[in-house]
């Protein structure tokens, strides 16, 4: 399989076209349904907090590949700031609910749910790789 | 898309995918909620941090009410999202009948 | 644009503009409506028929349950509206205090 | 004050536009605020039921015009199928919710919010036109 790249506008609308365009990658590569969850979840999370967050201008990259053993899944924003997801602090989920305020779940939950996490800032491009085993 | 429906005990019915394009629909409908009702999660696929925030503040704004939602037939994927949100100290969460 | 709001009693607050283009919207908030509830027009401006269709299928879904929407605050153009439609016989029906 | 004309996409997403068209011809005639909504409501009802059931396929046409004593708004769907609002039935508004059924109620509020309908058909051109007296 040679990894699958498409870029997309940074708006909300545009997480169905990458949902889809992770799953035909799911069909073509023959990779497990169970790791759709997780992959769509990271994905989600990191695209929207790149629109939200990210200060780049140009359309989102995702990169697909399959690896050795494993799912690779990356996002690049172009003259976006750097932020590294590895060093953000964990939300505070063992407040009961009055204590609780909103927000900051999205990377709490995105790093359990995936294997390894990589970050990368080269020239403006910050990339953040995502990777599931799989088998 | 996430569909909303309401069942015969007015529970509600949450299907499908729950996540940032639907956020804002699910908000929608929840402000309409009074009471404590029980949430139906048996046929949601998936639900993201924006689905977890609108469920959040659901649920503390009946909290303060004296109400409350309480979570059920909570399952794969989506259970796990929950737990890993600390969501068991937030709701009452049941997993579907054995 | 149609401000959909639940006041302090409860109450929901209808105001603006009620037209085709907010219907859904309307629609989505009602569906989780349970128990009779007061629904305050006082700051409706303007309401079409596809509103009055929304609330009707509402009151007939809650009627139906023993439970009904009260219309309060009912006033100007939209009291008119919705004396044409008949809705005297469908709703319990409040103009403002006087 | 000579006529406004204007035509708009079929789809109820015209609305907010076909309403500013209204709003700003009322402004410049001086016309009272108190017309605008029977006038909103007759044009919604007129431009959604063409949009139902016109059958039409091109812009629908919506003209404002000033006549001695009365406002007059016109719609007109080229191509599309003759229908004479005045000769719909009334709704059966004296029911009870139960034996109510949905719909129905549009054309009945509209005849009792205007002052006058009038209804062309040539040359495959449908012409409603509302009358609102003034002053
Ligand atoms: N791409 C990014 N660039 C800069 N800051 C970010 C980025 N992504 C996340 N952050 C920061 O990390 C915090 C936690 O993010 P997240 O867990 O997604 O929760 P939320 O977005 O709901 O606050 C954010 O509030 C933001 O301050
Ligand atoms: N432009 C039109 N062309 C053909 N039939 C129409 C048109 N407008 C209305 N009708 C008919 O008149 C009926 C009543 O219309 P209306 O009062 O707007 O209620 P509703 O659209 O909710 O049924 C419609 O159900 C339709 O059968």
């Amino acid at each position: 399989m040679t990894p699958e790249r498409r870029s997309f506008p940074r708006e909300v609308g545009s997480l169905p076209a990458v949902f889809d365009f992770i799953d035909e990658f799911f069909d073509r590569a023959a990779i497990g349904g169970e790791h759709r969850v997780p992959v769509h979840f990271a994905v989600e999370e990191l695209f929207t907090n790149l629109i939200k967050y990210g200060g780049g201008r140009e359309e989102i990259l995702v990169e697909l590949r399959r690896e050795p053993g494993r799912l690779a899944v990356s996002l690049t924003d172009l003259g976006g700031q750097p932020f590294d997801i590895r060093s953000a602090p964990d939300a505070r989920v063992d407040l009961g609910p009055r204590e609780r305020t909103p927000g900051g779940l999205g990377i709490h939950i995105l790093k359990r749910m995936v294997d390894g996490i990589d970050y990368e800032y080269v020239d403006g491009r910050s990339t953040t790789t995502i990777f599931k085993k799989l088998g | 898309m996430l569909e909303i429906k309401v069942g015969p005990n007015d529970e509600i019915i949450l299907s499908g995918r729950f996540d940032a394009s639907q956020a804002e629909r699910a908000e929608t409908f929840l402000a309409a909620v009074t009471g404590s009702r029980v949430v139906d999660l048996a046929e949601l696929q998936y639900i993201s941090s924006l689905g977890l925030g609108v469920l959040l503040a659901t649920q503390k704004r009946l909290m303060d009410r004296g109400e409350s939602l309480k979570l059920v037939n909570v399952r794969g994927h989506v259970r796990d999202i929950l737990h890993f949100a600390g969501f068991d100290r937030v709701f009452a969460i049941e997993p579907p009948p054995a």
